[in-house]
C-alpha cells in the first residue's frame, strides 16, 4: 500500500504545481480541490484496505532522496493506516467542502498551491520511516499550513498568528530534532528500524519521551504550548481550519505514539504520569477557554485543545498500563485515544465547515453578532447540531462512545501499583469529567447563540444557506458521526491490529456480540449498546409523539413570547430591542467564568453603573487572560526585547570601541592559552 | 426461559417507571404541603395536570424553531430510557446491559443539553438565565456524578447497575467510608439535578430564583406535559438509583420466581416512599440558597466523591 | 667587509644587539603611549620606525639576508620620514595641534601596557624551551609591540593617533617577520603593509572624510553609525 | 593532463587577473559587464575542470578535497553574481547612484577580489594565502565605499580599519606558525607550505601553534565576521552595492573561514595543542546568539541579512568546532547552502530595493501582493535561510543538531535556541515585508531573476535529495578535518 500513498502524495505535489499556475482562474479551484478529493479518496481506500483486510505490513520502501546514507524510507503499518484514514477522510471532506466554499475566497492563489502540499506533507509524515523524512515532512506540513494561515494576510491579527504559529512549530520541530538525535545516537542511525533495535539506557528513553511530549505538544496544542493554536486555526480559511484542527493535530498524536510507543522503548511508569497530568490539565483549561471565548472559530480551536487533552489522557493511561505490563488495559486506553482522535476529526471538521458557512453567510464570527441562523441556514444547521452533540459527548453519538471507553480504561487503573499513579489517575478522571461537563456547556453556548434565538445583527438576519458542496461535506461527516457512534464495535475492531502491534494485546473482538453491544473488558464489568439506546430513544420519542397526537391536541398556535408583560418586545417594529434583550454569550458563561476562571484566568467583570439620576448607559466589560501568556510567553518576549534593546547599542559604537572588543578578545584568548595546560 | 417473559419484564419496568413517576412527584408535593400545614393538592393531581396539558393547544413563540418543538420529545425519551435502565424491582432485565451507569449519566446530560438549547431558542432573557445557571450547576454536578460512579464501580467491580445492585445486595461490600462519602455526594447531586431545594425551587416562578422553570417558561400544552413528565421521571430515577445502590433490599435477581418479583415490587414501592418522605422533610426544613452559593454546595459533592474515589485507589478496604 | 665585521662579532653579541634594538622598540612604544600631543605622537612614530629600521637592518646583517635591507630602507625612508611628514601635513592643514585625550588617562594606559608586556612574555616564554632563543625573545618583544600598538589604537579618540597606533602595530609585525630567520616574503609583506598604510593615510583625504573630520576625532566619523535611532 | 590541471589552477587566478586589467581600461560599461560575466564563467570552467582532474600539489598550489569545495562554490557564486550585477547596475546608472567611471572601477575591483579569494583558496603557501585574503579585503573595501555617501564611506572606513587590524593579527599568527615549523622544516618556503606542515604537524612546537592559532582565529575571524570582530560586516553589507553584499556574505566569509579551518586541521594534527574546536565552537555560539539578538532591532533590510550571515557563520564555525564526521559534513553543507541562499536573498533584496526605492524595512510592505514572484521568492529565501525544509539548510542543521545532541546535549540545546531566536526575528521582519497591505511605490524591476532561481533551485534540490557523491565527498573532507 505504501507506493499508493506515495503516488497520492506525488499527485498532490503536482496539484500544488497546478495551483500555483492556475491559481487565478476558476478552473484552478476545481482542479485542485477536485483533484485533492480524488487523491484523498484513493489514499483513504488504500488505508482502509490495509486496515480492514489485515494486509501484513510490508518492508519499507526506500527512495533515493533525502540523506544518501539511508535514502527516504517510507513504510505503512497499521498505526499509519489508522491515521491515514483519519487524514484522508478529513482531507476528502475538506476538499469537497472547498469545492463550494473556495469560490468565496478573495485571493485563491494564496491557497491553491499550498493546499495539496499540506495534504501531501501530512500523508508523508504518516508513512515516513526514518527521522530525516519524518522531520522534513513534519516541518513542510507546518510551513504549508503557515502559508495557508497567511491567506488572509491583510489582517494584522492573522499576521501575528502566522508569526506565533511558525515560531512555535519550529520550536516543536527543534525539540523533536533533539529527540531523534538521542534516538539515533552519535552515529546517526536515523532509520526507525535501526532505532527500534537499539539498546539504550532507561533515562534516555525518558528524556526522549519528555522531548516528544514537548515537541508534539507544540503542534497538538498541549497546555502551555497551545498559545498559537487558538490564533492560527481560526485565522485560516475554514476548510484549512478544519484540516488543522481535525487532522494536523492527529498527525501530531501519531508522532507521539510512533516515538513513545514504538521507538523509545521500554516505557517507565512515570511516563504515563507525566502525560496524564499534562493531558488532564490541557483538557480542562482548553474547554474553559472555549467557554469564555466569543469568536466562533476560536471556540472551536480551544475545543480542539480540550480534545487533544482527552486523547493524551488516553495515551498516558496506555503508557502507565503498558509500563506495568497490563497490556489489555493499555490496549483499551490506546483504543479509546485512537477512537477519540478519529471522532474528533469527524465532528471538529464538521463544526469548522459550519463555522465557515456562517462566516460566509454573515461576515461575522462573533457569537455576539450571530443568532437565529437555524431559520435561515436550515440544512446546514442539522449537521452542526449533530456535531455539537457529538463533541459534547452525548449518547448515542461517537464522542460519547470514545469517552466512555476512556472512562472504562480509568476504571481499570486501581490495579496500577505505583502510588503516584494511584493518586493521579482519579484526579485526572475528575478533570476529564469536568472537561466533559464544560464541553456540553460550551457547545450549548456555541450552538444556542449562533443558531438559536434572534439575530443579533443585521448581517445575521440576512444570512443565507451555504452551497451544496459545503452541505454535502458537512452532512457526510455528521452522518459518519452517527454511524461511528451507533456502531462503535466496527471501529474498535479496526483498531485492534494497531494495539496488537504496539502492545501485543487488543481489546476483545466486538464482532459477533449480540445486538452489536460494545464490551471492552468483560460483560460483567461494563457494556454499552449504542444501537439499542438509539433505537430506544427513537422509539420512545416517536411513541410519545404518536400518542400525544393521537389522544391529545395536535394544534400549534403561534404567539408572541413572554416578555414580562412588556409588549414592546414582541412588537415587530422593535426587533432590535427584542434581539438586544436576549441573553448574551458572555452573560451565559458568566457564572462559570466567575466560579472557575477568576483565579487562573484572572477573569474580571467590571460593571460601571451610572449614579442614580444619571442618564448614561451602564456598561459591563469582562476580561480574561491566558495564564500561559502572562506566566511564560509575555515575560519571554519582553526579556528578549529588553536584551535586544540593550545589545542593540552595540550597533552604534565608535570604531575605537569595536577595536577594543577585538583587542579584549585577543587578550583574553592569549591569557587563556598562557594558562592552558 | 424464552424471550417473551424477559421482554415482558423489561417492558413492565418501562411502563412502571412511567406510571409511577407522577405519583412520586405528587406524593412529595402532598407530603410537603402537609408538613407545611397546608392542605396541598390531591395525590393524583399530577396525572390530572398532565392529562389536561395534553389536550390543550400548544402555544409556541413566533420565533421558535423546529428544535424548540422536538426538544420535549427528546428530553422525555432520553430521560425515560435512562430511568428504565435503573433497576427498580429486579436486576438483570433483558436490556439492562445496554447501558451502564455512565450511560445513564450521559443520557440525562443529553436531556439537559436539549433543555438548554430549547431555552435559548426563543431568545428571551429567561431562557438565557435558566440555561446559564443550569450550565454552571451541571458543570459541577456531572463530574461529581461521574466520581460517584467511579467510587461505586470500583467497589462493585463493574459499572453495570444490575451488577452493582447484585454485588451490594450480596453484602460483600460491607461498610465502607468511600461508599458513605459517595452516598452523601449522590444525595447532593440528586437534589441539584432534580431541581430541588436548596438548589432550585420546583414551584417558583419568581424570575430571579428560577433555574429549571426559567428554561421551560415558553412551553405549554403537550410539550410542557412531556417536560413535566420527564422531570417526574428524573426524580424517580435518582431515588431508584440511590435505592438500588445503597439499599438493594428485596430486589429480585435474574430469572427469579414471580413471588420474588412481587416482593421486589413491594420493596421498590417502600423505597420510593421512603425517599419521598426524606425529600419532603428535607425540603421543608431547609431554605433555598443564593445562586452563587450553589457552586460551593455542589462543589462539596464533587470533593466528597473525589475523596471517595481516591480512598479506593489508595486502599482496598476504605 | 660585512662578513669580516660579522666574524668579529660573536653570536652572543649579535643576539644582544638585536635584543637591545627590539627592547628599545618597546620603549618607544611606551613613549608613544605617553604622548598627549598629536605632533609629538607623530614624532615618536617616526622614531619608532627608525628604530625598527635599525633592528631590521641588524637582522639583515646577522642573518646575511640582503633582501631585508629593502625592508629596513622602507622603514627608514617611508615610515620614518614620508608618513610622519604627511601626518604632520594633515594635522597642520586641519589645524589640530590640540592635545588628545587618552581613554582612562595616560597613567592607566601605561599600566595596561606593562600588563600587556607581561602577558606577551608569559605567553611566549613558556612556549617550548626547545625553540631557539633568538627567535623566541624577538617574538615576545614583537608581540609586546603589537599589543601596545593595539592598545594605542583603542585608547585614543583620534584618527591620527589611531593611524600611529596601527603603524606601531605593523612595526611590531615587521620586527617579528624579520626576526624569524629565513621567513620568506618578508619584503613583499612589508611592501604590502606600506601600501596599506599609504592607503589609509590617503583614504583620510580620498574618502572625503575631511569635511566631517574637523576634529580629527574618530567619534565624529561614527555620527551616522549605520542606523540612526 | 596534469600539466593542463596545473594550468587550470593558474587559470583560476590568471583569468580574473587579466580580466581585471582589461576591465580597468574598458570604457563601455555594457561591454565591461559582459566581460565580467565571461571571465567569471571561465573561472567556473577552470574550477570545474579541477574537480575532474586534480593536480598533485606543488610548492605554490594545492588542490585537495577541502578547498575544491570552496573554490567551486566561490567561482560559481562569483559567476551568478556577475550575471546579476550586469543587470543590476544598469539601474544604478539610471538612478545616478553610479557613474560609468565608477563602474569601470567596480568591474575591475570585482575581478581583483576574485583573484584574491581564489589565490587564498588554491595556494599551498601560508604567505600567499594571507596575501590573497588581504587583496580580497582591500578590493571589497573600495567597492563598499563606491556610492560615496557618508554612510557608505563610513562603512568602508570601518571595514578598512578593522580589516587592517585583522590582517595584521593574521599575519602575526602566520609568522608564529612559521616559527613553530622552522625548527622541523628548516628555514625558507618549505616551512610555509601546507603539505609540509600537515605532514609534520605532530612535530611542531605546540605552544607556538597555540598562540599562532589565537592570532589567526582573531585575525581571519575578523574577515569571517565572528563576534566580537564582526563590527564591519553589517555596515559593509548594508551600504555597498547589492552584488557586493552578496559576494561578501556568500564568498569572502567562506574564504576567511576556510583559512581558519586549515589551521584547525594543523592544530588537530598535534596532540599537545589546545583544542581548536572548543575555541571555534564557542566563537560560533557567541556569534550565533549575538547576531540572533541583533536581528530583532534591525531597520535596514540588507543590514538584517548581514546579521543573519554572522549568525550562519556562527553555526558553521560551531559545526566545524564540534567536528566529528557528521558535524563536519553538516558544516560544509551549511556553508555551501548558506552561500547560495544568502546570495539569492541579497539578489532579491536588490530587486526589492529597486522596486521600492528604499532599504528601510518599515517602508516595504506587502511584497507578495505588489510583486508576487519577488515576494514569494523572498519568503522562500527566508524559509530556506531559517532552516525550514525542504531546503538544504534544513538538511545540514538536522545533521548538526541531531549529532551534537547525542554528544553534547547542552551545546545542542544552546545552538537550537540560538537558531530559533534568530528565526523569530527573521520571521517577524519577513511577515512585515511580504504580507499585509502593500506599501506605495513600485518601480519596474530590471535586474535578472535567473540567479535567484538558480541558487534557490539548487538549495531546494539538495534539501530534497542530497546527492550521494556530494555526501561522500563531504564525508571524505570530514575525515580530513577530523
Amino acid at each position: 500500500m505504501t507506493p499508493i500513498i506515495l503516488l497520492c502524495a506525488l499527485a498532490s505535489f503536482a496539484l500544488g504545481g497546478f495551483g500555483a499556475i492556475l491559481g487565478r482562474t476558476p478552473a484552478g479551484r476545481i482542479i485542485v480541490y477536485g483533484g485533492s478529493l480524488a487523491v484523498a479518496g484513493a489514499a483513504l481506500l488504500a488505508a482502509l484496505v490495509q486496515l480492514g483486510l489485515g494486509v501484513a505490513p510490508e518492508p519499507s520502501v526506500a527512495l533515493p532522496l533525502g540523506l544518501p546514507l539511508i535514502g527516504m524510507n517510507f513504510g505503512m503499518n497499521d498505526l499509519s493506516a489508522v491515521f491515514l484514514v483519519i487524514t484522508n477522510l478529513g482531507a476528502a471532506a475538506a476538499s469537497l467542502y472547498a469545492l463550494g466554499y473556495g469560490r468565496h475566497e478573495p485571493e485563491p492563489w494564496r491557497i491553491l498551491p499550498f493546499y495539496p502540499v499540506f495534504l501531501a506533507a501530512m500523508n508523508l509524515v504518516l508513512i515516513a520511516a526514518d527521522a530525516y523524512d519524518f522531520l522534513i515532512f513534519w516541518e513542510l506540513m507546518s510551513l504549508a499550513s503557515w502559508a495557508l494561515v497567511m491567506a488572509h494576510h491583510e489582517q494584522e491579527e492573522t499576521r501575528r498568528a502566522g508569526i506565533i504559529y511558525l515560531l512555535m512549530a519550529s520550536a516543536g520541530t527543534l525539540v523533536l530534532l533533539f529527540a531523534f538525535g538521542l534516538l539515533a545516537g552519535p552515529h546517526g542511525h536515523y532509520a526507525f528500524a535501526a532505532m527500534r533495535g537499539m539498546q539504550r539506557a532507561g533515562w534516555i528513553g525518558g528524556i526522549v519521551m519528555l522531548l516528544a511530549l514537548a515537541g508534539v505538544g507544540s503542534k497538538a496544542g498541549l497546555v502551555p504550548l497551545h498559545v498559537w493554536l487558538p490564533r492560527a486555526h481560526p485565522a485560516a480559511p475554514s476548510h484549512i481550519s478544519a484540516l488543522m484542527s481535525g487532522v494536523m493535530t492527529k498527525v501530531a498524536i501519531y508522532a507521539f505514539i510512533r516515538i513513545v510507543f514504538d521507538l523509545a522503548e521500554p516505557a517507565a511508569w512515570w511516563w504515563g504520569l507525566a502525560v496524564l497530568i499534562v493531558g488532564g490539565i490541557t483538557a480542562v483549561l482548553g474547554v474553559l477557554y472555549a467557554l469564555m471565548e466569543d469568536d466562533l472559530k476560536t471556540i472551536l480551536a480551544y475545543s480542539t485543545i480540550e480534545n487533544v487533552g482527552l486523547i493524551f489522557v488516553g495515551l498516558g493511561l496506555a503508557l502507565a498500563f503498558k509500563a506495568d505490563g497490563m497490556m489489555v488495559a493499555a490496549a483499551l486506553a490506546l483504543t479509546a485515544a485512537l477512537f477519540h482522535a478519529f471522532n474528533h476529526m469527524l465532528f471538529k471538521s464538521t463544526l469548522f465547515f459550519g463555522a465557515g458557512a456562517v462566516q460566509h453567510a454573515t461576515g461575522e464570527r462573533a457569537l455576539t453578532k450571530l443568532g437565529g441562523l437555524i431559520h435561515r441556514m436550515k440544512m446546514s444547521t442539522v449537521p452542526m447540531l449533530i456535531a455539537a452533540m457529538a463533541i459534547a459527548a452525548l449518547p448515542p453519538l461517537n464522542g460519547f462512545a470514545s469517552e466512555w471507553l476512556l472512562l472504562q480504561a480509568i476504571l481499570l487503573s486501581p490495579a496500577l501499583p505505583q502510588f503516584g499513579l494511584k493518586l493521579a489517575v482519579p484526579a485526572v478522571g475528575a478533570l476529564v469529567a469536568l472537561a466533559a461537563a464544560f464541553a456540553a456547556a460550551c457547545f450549548v453556548r456555541l450552538f444556542g447563540f449562533a443558531y438559536l434565538g434572534k439575530p443579533r445583527s443585521a448581517q445575521a438576519a440576512a444570512a443565507h444557506e451555504t452551497d451544496a458542496f459545503s452541505r454535502a461535506a458537512m452532512i457526510g461527516l455528521a452522518a459518519l458521526c452517527v454511524v461511528a457512534g451507533v456502531l462503535p464495535g466496527f471501529v474498535i475492531d479496526l483498531l485492534a491490529p494497531v494495539t496488537q502491534a504496539l502492545l501485543g494485546a487488543h481489546v476483545p473482538s466486538q464482532r459477533g456480540l449480540s445486538w452489536l453491544t460494545v464490551i471492552p473488558v468483560s460483560a460483567s464489568r461494563s457494556s454499552y449498546d449504542p444501537l439499542l439506546i438509539f433505537i430506544f430513544i427513537a422509539v420512545s420519542g416517536s411513541l410519545a409523539a404518536l400518542a400525544l397526537h393521537r389522544f391529545g391536541s395536535r394544534v400549534i398556535r403561534r404567539a408572541a413570547f413572554w416578555g414580562c408583560g412588556y409588549q414592546g418586545l414582541s412588537d415587530a417594529s422593535a426587533r432590535d430591542v427584542a434581539s438586544s434583550t436576549q441573553y448574551s454569550p458572555s452573560g451565559f458563561a458568566q457564572p462559570i467564568r466567575q466560579v472557575f476562571a477568576s483565579v487562573v484566568f484572572r477573569a474580571r467583570d467590571d460593571v460601571v453603573m451610572p449614579a442614580p439620576g444619571q442618564l448614561g448607559p451602564a456598561s459591563l466589560a469582562s476580561s480574561w487572560t491566558d495564564p500561559a501568556w502572562w506566566a511564560i510567553y509575555t515575560p519571554l518576549v519582553t526579556t528578549v526585547g529588553r536584551i535586544a534593546d540593550r545589545v542593540n547599542r552595540l550597533q552604534f559604537l565608535t570604531i575605537r570601541r569595536y577595536l577594543a572588543f577585538v583587542f579584549l578578545a585577543l587578550v583574553i584568548l592569549l591569557a587563556w592559552t598562557a594558562l592552558w595546560g | 426461559m424464552g424471550l417473551i417473559a424477559p421482554l415482558f419484564l423489561q417492558l413492565a419496568q418501562m411502563a412502571l417507571v412511567l406510571a409511577a413517576a407522577p405519583l412520586l412527584t405528587g406524593f412529595v408535593r402532598t407530603l410537603k404541603a402537609r408538613l407545611q400545614r397546608r392542605a396541598g393538592p390531591p395525590l393524583l393531581q399530577v396525572y390530572r395536570d398532565l392529562a389536561k396539558l395534553t389536550v390543550k393547544d400548544a402555544i409556541v413563540a413566533t420565533d421558535a424553531s423546529w428544535l424548540f418543538r422536538i426538544a420535549p420529545y427528546l428530553i422525555f425519551a432520553t430521560t425515560w430510557v435512562a430511568a428504565s435502565l435503573v433497576p427498580s424491582f429486579g436486576t438483570n432485565l433483558l436490556f439492562s446491559w445496554s447501558g451502564d451507569l455512565i450511560v445513564i449519566v450521559a443520557l440525562l446530560g443529553s436531556a439537559r443539553f436539549f433543555q438548554m438549547l430549547a431555552a435559548l431558542d426563543i431568545g428571551t432573557a429567561f431562557g438565557g438565565i435558566g440555561a446559564s445557571r443550569e450550565a454552571m450547576f451541571a458543570s459541577l454536578a456531572e463530574p461529581a456524578m461521574l466520581m460517584i460512579v467511579f467510587t461505586v464501580a470500583l467497589v462493585a467491580g463493574s459499572s453495570q447497575l444490575s451488577d452493582i445492585a447484585t454485588f451490594m445486595h450480596s453484602g460483600a461490600a460491607g461498610l465502607r467510608l468511600s461508599l458513605a462519602l459517595g452516598l452523601v455526594a449522590l444525595v447532593i447531586v440528586a437534589l441539584a439535578e432534580t431541581g430541588r431545594f436548596p438548589v432550585d425551587n420546583p414551584a417558583t416562578h419568581l424570575e430571579l430564583t428560577m433555574v429549571h422553570e426559567a428554561m421551560v417558561l415558553e412551553y405549554s400544552g403537550r410539550h410542557l406535559a412531556l417536560i413535566e413528565l420527564a422531570n417526574a421521571l428524573k426524580l424517580l430515577l435518582y431515588i431508584s438509583l440511590i435505592a438500588s445502590i445503597f439499599a438493594p433490599f428485596g430486589i429480585a435477581a435474574l430469572g427469579a420466581a414471580p413471588e420474588a418479583l412481587a416482593l421486589g415490587l413491594v420493596a421498590y414501592g417502600v423505597k420510593l416512599a421512603f425517599g419521598a418522605i426524606m425529600l419532603a422533610g428535607f425540603e421543608t426544613a431547609i431554605a433555598k440558597m443564593r445562586v452563587f452559593r450553589v457552586p460551593n454546595f455542589i462543589g462539596a459533592a464533587l470533593m466528597l466523591a473525589l475523596l471517595g474515589t481516591l480512598l479506593l485507589f489508595v486502599s482496598a478496604t476504605l | 667587509m660585512t662578513s669580516t665585521i660579522a666574524a668579529l662579532i660573536s653570536p652572543a653579541t649579535s643576539l644582544s644587539v638585536a635584543h637591545v634594538l627590539a627592547g628599545s622598540l618597546i620603549l618607544v612604544s611606551f613613549m608613544m603611549l605617553y604622548q598627549d600631543r598629536l605632533s609629538s605622537v607623530i614624532n615618536v612614530l617616526a622614531l619608532h620606525a627608525a628604530v625598527l629600521g635599525l633592528a631590521v637592518g641588524w637582522q639583515a646583517y646577522i642573518q646575511g639576508a640582503p633582501e631585508l635591507y629593502i625592508t629596513a630602507a622602507l622603514a627608514l625612508g617611508f615610515k620614518a620620514v614620508v608618513i610622519p611628514l604627511a601626518l604632520h601635513r594633515i594635522v597642520e592643514r586641519l589645524g589640530i595641534h590640540r592635545e588628545v585625550e587618552a581613554v582612562g588617562g595616560i597613567s592607566l594606559t601605561m599600566l595596561a601596557g606593562i600588563g600587556l608586556v607581561a602577558l606577551s612574555m608569559m605567553v611566549m616564554l613558556r612556549t617550548a624551551a626547545h625553540a631557539d632563543a633568538l627567535a623566541r625573545e624577538d617574538v615576545a618583544l614583537a608581540l609586546s609591540v603589537i599589543l601596545l600598538g593595539l592598545l594605542m589604537m583603542v585608547t585614543r579618540r583620534n584618527a591620527v593617533s589611531q593611524i600611529a597606533g596601527f603603524m606601531s602595530l605593523e612595526n611590531g609585525l615587521i620586527l617579528a617577520a624579520a626576526g624569524a630567520q629565513g621567513m620568506p616574503l618578508v619584503v613583499e609583506i612589508s611592501v604590502a603593509f606600506s601600501i596599506l598604510i599609504a592607503f589609509i593615510v590617503i583614504g583620510v583625504f580620498l574618502f572625503r572624510i575631511r569635511e566631517r573630520f574637523d576634529t580629527v576625532d574618530s567619534a565624529a566619523l561614527d555620527a551616522f553609525r549605520g542606523e540612526l535611532q | 593532463m596534469t600539466r593542463l590541471a596545473i594550468d587550470a589552477v593558474v587559470a583560476t587566478i590568471a583569468v580574473p587577473a587579466v580580466a581585471a586589467l582589461i576591465l580597468s581600461l574598458m570604457p563601455s560599461w555594457r561591454l565591461a559587464s559582459r566581460i565580467n560575466i565571461l571571465a567569471s564563467l571561465l573561472t567556473v570552467i577552470a574550477s570545474a575542470f579541477l574537480l575532474l582532474h586534480r593536480p598533485a600539489p606543488t610548492s605554490l598550489f594545492l588542490i585537495d578535497d577541502l578547498n575544491i569545495v570552496f573554490l567551486l562554490l566561490n567561482s560559481f557564486v562569483g559567476f551568478t553574481t556577475s550575471v546579476f550585477s550586469a543587470s543590476y547596475i544598469a539601474h544604478e546608472l539610471d538612478t545616478g547612484h553610479l557613474t560609468p567611471r565608477y563602474l569601470r572601477f567596480y568591474h575591475a575591483m570585482y575581478q581583483v577580489m576574485m583573484v584574491g579569494m581564489n589565490l587564498a583558496l588554491v595556494t599551498n603557501n601560508l604567505g600567499l594565502m594571507w596575501f590573497g585574503v588581504e587583496l580580497a579585503t582591500l578590493s571589497t573595501v573600495m567597492m563598499v565605499g563606491i556610492y560615496r555617501t557618508p554612510a557608505s564611506i563610513e562603512a568602508s572606513w570601518k571595514y578598512l580599519i578593522l580589516g587592517s587590524v585583522g590582517i595584521a593579527l593574521a599575519l602575526f599568527g602566520t609568522i608564529l606558525i612559521y616559527l613553530a615549523a622552522k625548527p622541523v622544516l628548516g628555514t625558507g618556503m618549505g616551512a610555509m607550505q601546507w603539505t609540509n606542515l600537515l605532514r609534520h604537524a605532530a612535530a611542531l612546537d605546540p605552544a607556538m601553534l597555540n598562540v599562532g592559532f589565537v592570532f589567526l582565529l582573531i585575525g581571519y575571524g575578523t574577515k569571517a565576521g565572528l563576534v566580537p570582530m564582526h563590527a564591519w560586516l553589517p555596515d559593509a553589507h548594508a551600504e555597498g552595492p547589492t552584488p557586493i553584499s552578496a559576494v561578501l556574505s556568500g564568498l569572502l566569509l567562506n574564504v576567511a573561514l576556510y583559512t581558519i579551518l586549515r589551521f584547525k586541521v594543523l592544530l588537530a594534527g598535534s596532540a599537545a595543542t589546545i583544542e581548536p574546536g572548543i575555541l571555534m565552537a564557542s566563537a560560533g555560539l557567541v556569534s550565533l546568539f549575538f547576531a540572533a539578538i541583533m536581528l530583532y532591532r534591525r531597520r535596514d533590510i540588507k543590514r538584517m541579512f548581514a546579521y543573519s550571515s554572522i549568525e550562519h557563520m556562527g553555526i558553521i564555525a560551531f559545526a566545524f568546532g564540534i567536528g566529528g564526521p557528521l558535524g563536519n559534513i553538516a558544516g560544509l553543507l551549511q556553508m555551501m547552502m548558506h552561500s547560495l541562499t544568502k546570495s539569492a536573498i541579497f539578489f532579491s533584496v536588490g530587486h526589492v530595493a529597486q522596486a521600492k526605492d528604499t532599504q528601510k524595512i518599515t517602508e516595504i510592505r506587502g511584497l507578495t501582493t505588489s510583486h508576487p514572484l519577488l515576494g514569494w521568492t523572498l519568503v522562500a529565501g527566508v524559509a530556506a535561510i531559517a532552516g525550514l525544509p525542504p531546503f538544504g539548510i534544513f538538511t545540514s542543521e538536522f545533521l548538526l543538531i541531531t549529532s551534537t545532541f547525542a554528544r553534547a546535549p547542552i551545546l545542542a540545546v544552546l545552538l537550537g535556541f540560538g537558531i530559533l531566536l534568530a528565526f523569530g526575528a527573521l520571521l517577524i521582519r519577513m511577515t512585515a515585508l511580504c504580507f499585509g497591505q502593500p506599501s506605495s511605490g513600485s518601480n519596474a524591476i530590471t535586474a535578472s531573476s535567473v540567479p535567484i532561481f538558480l541558487h534557490l533551485g539548487i538549495v531546494l534540490l539538495i534539501g530534497l535529495a542530497l546527492p550521494a557523491f556530494l555526501y561522500d565527498w563531504f564525508a571524505h573532507v570530514a575525515t580530513l578535518l577530523g
